[in-house]
């Protein structure tokens, strides 16, 4: 492992996908509408499919430390049709999604009210 | 415009003062320093003179009354703001308005407040009244009248203002049922006197041009009655006679800031390029025009006797024949300055110049039965007379 | 009649070609032709616009046109104008088409007064008057002079706000922009008039009352007049303020994605308060930007208060709108002509495909700050067309000389006279690494180094750094400080990384190697030290540094904290064991737009170790010149050294008290004159009373109980600084932006206070057998001893140039005591503050 | 050759344009070029070396115009056609000389009721009085000082530019910034129709 | 032209063309540049005064003065868009802009990718494209055209600068993206080669094998050669592997670990 101590970036990539935005999708709906519910995919391949790729990664000090990625499937004719993978079970709430270490968060980060 | 007349010189030393024959006598009865003058804002305060006791406010805020004859002084009180707008009233009450937008009517016999009431804003134009009201023109374009006995607003008539107007407003014409007064429309407008709404209105100017400059239309003298007929011009406009039921009689081109003067059956009438033209009472044709005093800043025209007044902003005065506006009279106000002249500059310029004084008389000429009284901006109150010699 | 053209003949044709006359003449040859097609013919050739006359002949079947061209105008000459130069003028008529080469037609006059009218008026002049004359030129060309008068700029003769009880119009004025004529109008013009001024004062009047409670408070109408001679312009502003409101309760609404305290945390209002307008818009702006924190960007809080006219009281709701959670698509550098694009990538905290985070975007601009590369960085977050979740980030910076490339013949106010070269770059080849080459040359130094970092050795910013250098210096010819010779010659590695976003620790290792060579005077410490360490050291030194910066911007910071710890210490196995700390903290504050103050303190302290009793004198911490107490000549300040004299003792003293020599056989006083000398009798009871010794050197006496001298041989060394193995040092400076200078980019002018100085932890202790009762040094107290902090005050200025930091400071010592040696302007190449 | 390394910015004479990538059967690549390079006539062979062009001399030839005979001026068949310039702003193409349609559109604005306030042959500018209206904030200075908006005329310049085969119409403002496209159809189709009848 | 030696401010247009031509062709272009201003000033109309504006354009850019070769060559397209030369200054315009992009440090030592600021290149090619837009058969179409394919290279190499940073840094999205992007926007670049090879890295780094094998694929079928297929063979580049190694093993120099 690495020397301790050396302050290593976190490096986050990808939509956060949270349990109501799955619930909100039924299949039929267009296009669009996926986007309004799960916002637009960050991964953008050029080959052109029928699928979208909502990936979540988290490395934090070089080993992914949080991972999801849902894959969602339109049928011929464009509308939603189904969408695969799973988030993990354990997946906290909002906060711990920020990929900025916790010390860093202080005070000073935030203008603070008075200035 | 701005250009000089041609430069002929006659007695006063000044390059472009126009040649006079000298056939009147100018005399100055008394001299009075009062106050510190017109100020920088403009206002065209003028002294009231009933009976025989003139009436006078100045720009810092004191109100006096003195004899006429000899300008000895009555009584005199200091108000706490500086006055906009002075003195009108008669021998009973008197009215001056102050900068913080408040009308204050004064006991005539001895200066002390009667009442206070407060205007929509800053009134320059001194208040026309009646026996029951005080009609004042303000300077946010609206005409609101207050009973004389306590203050109390009665009515107030608003008009749609244009976005550049020319500094200044006209006093209302009080008539038997109506209140005339010029706007910055361009507009005569005719008010119930009792109600506040408007029974007609005249236009004496249309506004056209590409720049608001171009566009400005004011009616910023009084208008002017005579048996049944009301006389009023506008800038960049015309002067034009109106019946009492809203017709145009006639009207001739006559752009004037000023109000026009009634005299031996003329109508006359200092016009933008500081001429001076007559125009026949009943038809409105124009008899002649005087252009020899173009360019020197003339301040409203005004009649006595069979002579036609006018004064400039380098502080002369100067006489004309009613009959053909021959000149015929001048006289230098205000003192000599001590200092150096500049050559191409007129000592007005200089003065303003070097210290900031303005010599000119920009405030309307009151002619009386004994003599006419003149305001000069720096403050000094005469009596001048005028005689043929 | 009609006849049969055979032919069209031209004359008086310059400019037009004769193609556009005959077609814009439509006769064609061999054509039956009579009078009325020729009228309309010569009509339509009229109508080209080209020709200021037409006329027909005939000359048997041949038609002739007498053509006579209008005149193209080919200059056109403006007098009298002041106040706008004749290009800006030109300018304007070449946009409205009216430039030379154009064909001159009356109307064209019109258009050209109307147009230097209109430029006028822009101006606020006007009554300008304009005339233009028409001068006619040979073939057929004209040109125009253009008289202008421009009249005077209107200006502001009256301000007055109607309807205002709670505050005076002088108060409300204060806040416009609009000023009446004043002394100072002439250079500030605040008196001309304009509308956007108008408008914004009209908004500073409405916020100055929303601002202290009065919500009801409105604008009833604003008058602007001119004038009859148009040189003043009048405003009457008419108000009417209403009652003071107080706040009755706060709430939030809408989806706040973070709980409640995150937000109440940031309320500026609370119930009771007087309802101010200002502190509303600022509550939500933070709220906004918590919420841009958290990856909503495009969030938006605004604060809407519900009014109660009977309470005279104000509920305020403040809706949150989240917006999408935003993604950065793409981060894009422009302006690094000479950086890589790596360099500014690797500062980015904020990655591309995650989600965008406002405070990692503005860490980043600092980060690009701080390198000093740039003078300006400036990032834009244009959302992506087509989504409304996705924003790219675009950074802008404008380089500045990163470097010095100095082949200088410079002065410092230490070390004299600088011959040499050195190259130093910050950002090498734009590469990012920190490179410097550098020969110098001066009295007292001679060295050569060579150091290379590279601050991104690896991607997280592990950083690897060598130091390669041989120093000569010779001291004797500087006479601040004790006189010495060394030759060192030594080389590091430093590794350093950071352990968080704002800290970085730092190892190196390295070894040097000493040469001492002895001075003349030396002082008494110089020679104990020779004699029991010997003149040759060989170190093995280790290196810890830590250092914490939040400093806004890497060079001339306004703001934030930097601390830097370092120790150095001289493993067992090398000649000399000792050790070495420092402690350097610089904290900055902003007090006004371009106004700083900083707080600098400098702490030391070292100590030998092993057999070694005391820190080595060379390595002594010294003080005084730039970077230390200004004011005093550089390195002067400390203790002093006790350099050893000779004694002579000797029994006459003629008439008036000088002491008679011994003479040696040539009848030469027996006495070591190169070095300084005091002379001696003895009293009475035999204890040594020195007589005056005639050169100015302080004999070192100090006379016990009964008066007689207790200690003889050495004396005090004014001007040499041994220097101290303690360091205590403060300075307050004042940065204040430097008056009628635009481009303050590469500008620092400070008003300093400085205070500080050099001190010894154990004061040495002289031993010399001739006077065994010398067991102190007289001269020295032991630790940090007030009296000695010199201190002065002065003013600073550096300037980046592009052959380097140039540093003018002019300072006044203020408690400087006999002996200090002080400089009121000091000058240096090289060094920053 | 210089000390230097060669200079990059001469390597574009080897560049050579790759092919297309090639997709494998039953897929395709959502392709769209960001810097596209106009395709020309005729193919134009990579140039071997590179050296600063200098503009052709003038030689005065001022006879050019004089010589052309005076039927060539009787107006042809014009075919006045809407068309797309490079660039996709609209245009006007006209066949013939320059001369002949000088004088043919000359006519058409004339008959037209377009306010032709100057022209200027040696430029190829017809310089016309637009009526616009112009919201209150792009006026002058002191003329938005004053509000309401205005009815104001403005000049706008119709281009007769030379192509290789006949002319064609631009329409221009008179700070020679394309006018919108609105306006340029209208002022087109107008002249168009004058031209035909 | 007469014989006897004139003052030299009563020369016709056409002397002073000819002496500004003499002064051009023996190269000493600042003698040549007074006299063509000269020129101007003079005779400030017709088309002596135009072609000498269109020769100080070359002048200037032989005196490596880009600034003034952009400002005049604008000058001419804005005054005389008719002119029979005007292409002239359109493609010297194109010229100057693109000799910016090129900084000392880009020409002579960051060799093959454009390391610096794009803009003056997106310049350069937009003034380039609109000389083939208006002027197709211009003499200078050929050299335009040649210097547009180079600078869109330039210009995806740009792209594939951050893409490789990315990698390095783990941000296996971002990388990906970026190649995306090269693969749509600039085709028929070598750069495209490049990025389908990262590409197939981040999505298996992703694991999204599908996407991965896809751009293999592509990379198998256009570029054979490419120096990570060896034997048909996907060799990692190891871009992701660079600088994670230990603080312990950076500081000993490789030796301990």
């Amino acid at each position: 492992c690495s020397f301790p101590g050396v302050y290593k970036l976190n490096v986050q990539q990808g939509n956060i996908v949270t349990a109501d935005m799955l619930s909100q999708l039924k299949p039929g709906m267009t296009q669009r509408q996926v986007r309004y519910v799960m916002g637009n995919p960050v991964i953008q391949t050029p080959f052109d499919s029928n699928r979208w790729d909502y990936i979540y990664t988290l490395e934090k000090r070089d080993e992914i430390v949080e991972q999801y990625h849902i894959s969602v499937f339109f049928d011929a004719a464009g509308n939603y049709s189904h969408y695969t993978g799973s988030l993990p079970a354990d997946k906290a709430t909002e906060d711990d999604t920020s990929s900025v270490p916790q010390e860093e968060r202080s005070n000073d980060s935030v203008v603070n009210p008075e200035s | 415009c701005a250009s000089q007349p041609e430069s002929s010189t006659a007695d006063g030393n000044e390059p472009g003062f126009p040649d006079i024959r000298e056939t009147t006598d100018i005399g100055i009865e008394w001299r009075e320093k009062l106050g510190d003058g017109s100020g920088l804002r403009y206002e065209r305060l003028r002294p009231l003179v009933v009976d025989d006791t003139l009436y006078m406010a100045d720009a810092s805020g004191s109100v006096s009354a003195r004899d006429l004859d000899d300008g000895d002084s009555q009584w005199s009180i200091r108000l706490d703001l500086p006055i906009t707008a002075g003195v009108s009233g008669d021998n009973g009450q008197l009215f001056v308005a102050t900068l913080d937008g408040a009308l204050h009517c004064l006991n005539a016999d001895n200066g002390k407040t009667l009442w206070t009431t407060r205007l929509t804003s800053e009134a320059v134009a001194p208040a026309a009244f009646d026996n029951g009201r005080v009609f004042v023109h303000t300077v946010d374009g609206r005409v609101s009248a207050y009973e004389r006995s306590n203050g109390r607003q009665a009515w107030s008539y608003e008009n749609a203002m244009p976005v550049l107007t020319v500094r200044g407003t006209g006093t209302p014409l009080v008539l038997d049922q109506l209140v005339v007064t010029g706007f910055a429309t361009g507009k005569l407008v005719a008010l119930d006197k009792v109600l506040g709404i408007p029974r007609w209105d005249a236009r004496l100017a249309t506004p056209d041009g590409r720049s608001e400059l171009e566009r400005l239309v004011d009616v910023d003298g009084s208008a002017l009655w005579d048996n049944g007929v009301i006389y009023a011009a506008a800038y960049h406009g015309k002067l034009a006679a109106v019946s009492i039921n809203g017709e145009t009689r006639w009207e001739e081109e006559g752009s004037s800031y000023t109000s026009p003067a009634m005299g031996l059956g003329n109508l006359y009438l200092t016009l933008d390029d500081d001429s001076v033209q007559a125009y026949d009472q009943v038809s409105g044709a124009p008899v002649w025009k005087q252009t020899a005093l173009r360019g020197r800043g003339l301040g409203q025209v005004v009649t006595y006797g069979s002579w036609l007044v006018v004064t400039d902003r380098e502080g002369y005065l100067y006489v004309m024949n009613q009959v053909d506006g021959e000149l015929v009279g001048s006289r230098l106000l205000r003192p000599k300055p001590l200092h150096v002249n500049y050559p191409n500059q007129t000592e007005g310029a200089n003065w303003k110049a070097l210290r900031g004084r303005d010599m000119g008389v920009r405030s309307p000429l009151v002619a009386t039965d004994d003599g006419l009284l003149v305001y000069t901006n720096y403050g000094e109150l005469m009596l001048v007379t005028v005689e043929a010699d | 009649e009609t006849f049969v053209v055979e032919d069209i003949r031209l004359e008086g044709l310059q400019r037009v070609s004769a193609g556009t006359v005959f077609e814009a003449f439509p006769v064609i040859v061999g054509e039956q032709v009579e009078s009325t097609d020729l009228v309309s013919a010569s009509r339509n050739l009229f109508r080209s616009g080209l020709f200021s006359d037409v006329q027909l002949y005939r000359d048997g079947n041949v038609l002739i046109l007498q053509l006579v061209e209008l005149p193209t105008i080919t200059g056109i000459e403006i007098s009298g104008n002041k106040a706008i130069q004749t290009e800006m003028l030109l300018d304007g008529l070449k946009q409205s088409g009216l430039a030379e080469g154009l064909v001159f037609k009356r109307s064209t006059l019109e258009r050209i007064s109307l147009e230097l009218e209109r430029q006028y008026v822009a101006q606020g002049r006007y009554d300008a008057h304009i005339e233009t004359e028409v001068v006619a030129l040979p073939r057929n060309r004209v040109s125009l002079n253009i008289e202008v008068e421009e009249g005077s700029v209107a200006s502001i003769r009256h301000i007055n706000v109607v309807g205002n009880e709670a505050f005076s119009d002088e108060e409300l004025l204060k806040q416009f922009e609009l000023q009446t004529s004043s002394f100072w109008s002439w250079y500030s013009s605040d008196d001309k008039y304009s509308r956007e001024k108008l408008a914004g004062d009209l908004e500073s009047l409405r916020s100055w009352y929303l601002d202290r409670g009065y919500i009801r408070f409105n604008i009833e109408s604003t008058q602007v007049s001119v004038s009859p001679d148009k040189e003043g312009v009048y405003i009457t502003i008419n108000i009417s303020e209403g009652d003071v409101y107080s706040v009755a309760e706060v709430k939030l609404a809408g989806n706040l994605v973070l709980d409640e305290d995150e937000f109440t945390r940031l309320y500026l209002l609370k119930n009771g308060d007087t309802f101010s307008r200002r502190k509303v818009t600022v509550s939500s702006d933070y709220m906004s930007k918590r919420l841009g924190n958290e990856g909503y960007t495009f969030a938006k809080v605004d604060g809407i208060p519900k009014i109660n006219d009977e309470e005279k009281t104000v509920d305020l709701t403040f809706f949150v709108e989240p917006g999408k959670r935003t993604y950065v698509r793409s981060i894009n550098f422009t302006g690094n002509g000479g950086t890589r694009d790596e360099v500014l990538r690797r500062e980015m905290l904020q990655m591309e495909g995650g989600w965008a985070s406002t405070d990692k975007i503005e860490a980043g601009k600092n980060r690009l700050n701080q390198l000093g590369f740039f003078k300006t960085v400036n990032v834009e977050t244009p959302a992506v067309a087509g989504t409304d979740d996705q924003i790219d980030v675009n950074y802008s910076v404008e380089e500045q000389l990163s470097g010095s490339l100095n082949f200088n013949v410079g002065y410092a106010g230490g070390s004299g006279m600088i011959l040499g070269a050195s190259i130093s770059q910050n950002n090498f080849m734009g590469s990012g690494n920190r490179m410097s080459l550098g020969v110098q040359k001066n009295d007292t130094v001679q060295s050569y180094n060579f150091s290379y970092l590279n601050p991104y050795y690896t991607i997280d910013g592990v950083s690897r750094g060598f130091n390669l250098f041989y120093r000569q210096t010779d001291y004797s010819s500087l006479s601040t400080v004790s006189d010495y010779q060394t030759n060192t010659l030594g080389g590091n590695v430093t590794f350093g990384y950071p352990i968080s976003n704002r800290q970085r620790l730092s190892f190196s290792i390295g070894y040097q190697n000493t040469e001492m060579f002895e001075g003349t005077t030396v002082p008494a410490e110089i020679i104990d030290f020779l004699e029991n360490e010997g003149d040759n050291f060989n170190e093995y030194t280790l290196g810890l540094n830590w250092r914490y910066s939040s400093l806004n911007r890497g060079l001339f910071p306004t703001a934030g904290t930097e601390h830097k710890v370092s120790a150095d210490i001289s493993v067992p196995g090398s000649d000399l064991t000792y050790f070495k700390m420092a402690y350097t903290a610089n904290y900055y504050f902003p007090i006004a737009t371009d106004w700083a103050v900083r707080f600098r303190t400098d702490l030391g302290y070292g100590d030998g170790f092993g057999d070694l009793q005391r820190l080595p004198f060379f390595k002594n911490f010294r003080s005084g010149g730039i970077g230390s107490v200004r004011g005093y000549t550089s390195n002067t300040l400390g203790p002093k050294g006790l350099p050893e004299y000779s004694v002579v003792s000797v029994v006459e003293q003629d008439a008036d008290g000088n002491p008679l020599y011994e003479l040696d056989e040539l009848g030469r006083p027996v006495v070591d004159d190169s070095a300084p000398t005091v002379v001696y009798t003895t009293d009475e009871d035999g204890a040594a009373v020195a007589a005056s010794n005639g050169s100015q050197y302080k004999p070192v006496y100090v006379t016990d109980s009964n008066g007689s001298v207790v200690t003889a041989p050495y004396y005090l060394e004014d001007e040499r600084a041994l220097g101290g193995n303690v360091l205590a040092e403060a300075s307050m400076e004042l940065i204040f932006p430097l008056p009628f200078v635009e481009d303050r980019s590469s500008l620092r002018s400070v008003v300093f206070f400085d205070a500080g100085n050099a001190f010894t932890s154990e004061c040495y202790v002289p031993y010399d057998e001739e006077v065994p009762t010398l067991t102190q040094h007289p001269y020295c107290n032991e630790g940090i001893d007030l009296a000695e902090v010199r201190l002065s005050t002065g003013v600073g200025l550096t300037w980046i140039t592009a052959i380097g930091p140039l540093t003018f400071t002019y300072s006044v010592p203020l408690n400087d005591k006999r002996g200090d040696r002080t400089e009121g302007f000091e000058f240096s190449l090289g060094q920053v503050f | 050759c210089s000390l230097l390394p060669d200079d990059q910015a001469m390597a574009y004479l080897q560049a050579e344009e790759q092919p297309l990538t090639r997709v494998p059967a039953g897929t395709e690549l959502a392709v769209q070029d960001a810097y596209p390079i106009p395709t020309l006539a005729q193919q134009q062979q990579r140039p071997g070396s590179f050296e600063v062009p200098r503009p052709a001399p003038y030689i005065e030839d001022n006879d050019a115009d004089a010589v052309t005979s005076l039927n060539e001026y009787s107006s042809g068949a014009i075919n006045a056609r809407m068309d797309k310039d490079g660039a996709g702003s609209a245009i006007l193409r006209l066949d013939g000389s320059y001369a002949s349609n000088w004088a043919a559109v000359t006519e058409a604005i004339a008959a037209s009721d377009l306010r032709l306030s100057d022209l200027n042959r040696s430029t190829g500018t017809y310089y016309l009085e637009m009526q616009t209206v112009v919201p209150a904030e792009e006026r002058g200075w002191w003329a938005s000082l004053w509000g309401s908006d205005e009815i104001i005329s403005e000049t706008y310049l119709l281009k007769m530019n030379r192509a290789r085969n006949g002319v064609y119409l631009s329409l221009l403002t008179d700070a020679d910034t394309l006018a919108d496209e609105s306006l340029t159809l209208d002022v087109l189709k107008q002249i168009k129709s004058k031209l035909e009848q | 032209c007469s014989s006897t030696e004139k003052k030299p401010d009563e020369l016709t247009e056409r002397e002073y063309y000819s002496d500004a031509r003499e002064a051009l062709d023996n190269e000493n272009y600042m003698i040549a540049l007074d006299r063509l201003n000269l020129l101007e000033s003079r005779y400030p109309f017709g088309s002596y005064a135009e072609q000498a504006q269109l020769e100080k354009i070359y002048a200037y850019y032989m005196t490596a003065d880009l600034d003034n070769v952009l400002a005049n060559a604008e000058r001419f397209i804005r005054l005389h868009p008719l002119h029979t030369q005007v292409d002239y200054a359109y493609y010297m315009r194109g010229l100057a802009t693109y000799e910016m992009g090129f900084a000392f440090v880009e020409r002579y030592v960051d060799t093959d990718m454009a390391q610096r600021d794009p803009e003056p290149l997106r310049d350069a090619f937009n003034h380039f494209s609109e000389l083939l837009t208006r002027f197709p058969d211009s003499p200078y179409v050929a050299d335009a055209q040649a210097r547009m394919i180079y600078l869109r290279e330039r210009l995806a190499s740009h792209e594939l600068v951050s893409a490789r940073y990315y990698m390095k840094r783990h941000a296996y999205m971002a990388a990906a993206n970026r190649c995306a992007k090269v693969i749509k926007h600039y085709q028929k670049t070598p750069a495209v080669a490049d990025a389908l090879a990262i590409q197939v890295e981040a999505y298996r780094a992703l694991g999204m094998q599908s996407d991965a094998d896809q751009a293999l694929a592509l990379l198998t079928l256009n570029y054979p050669q490419h120096a990570q297929l060896v034997e048909g063979e996907f060799v990692d580049s190891g871009l992701a592997q660079v600088d994670r190694r230990s603080f312990i093993n950076i500081i000993s120099f490789g030796l301990l670990d």
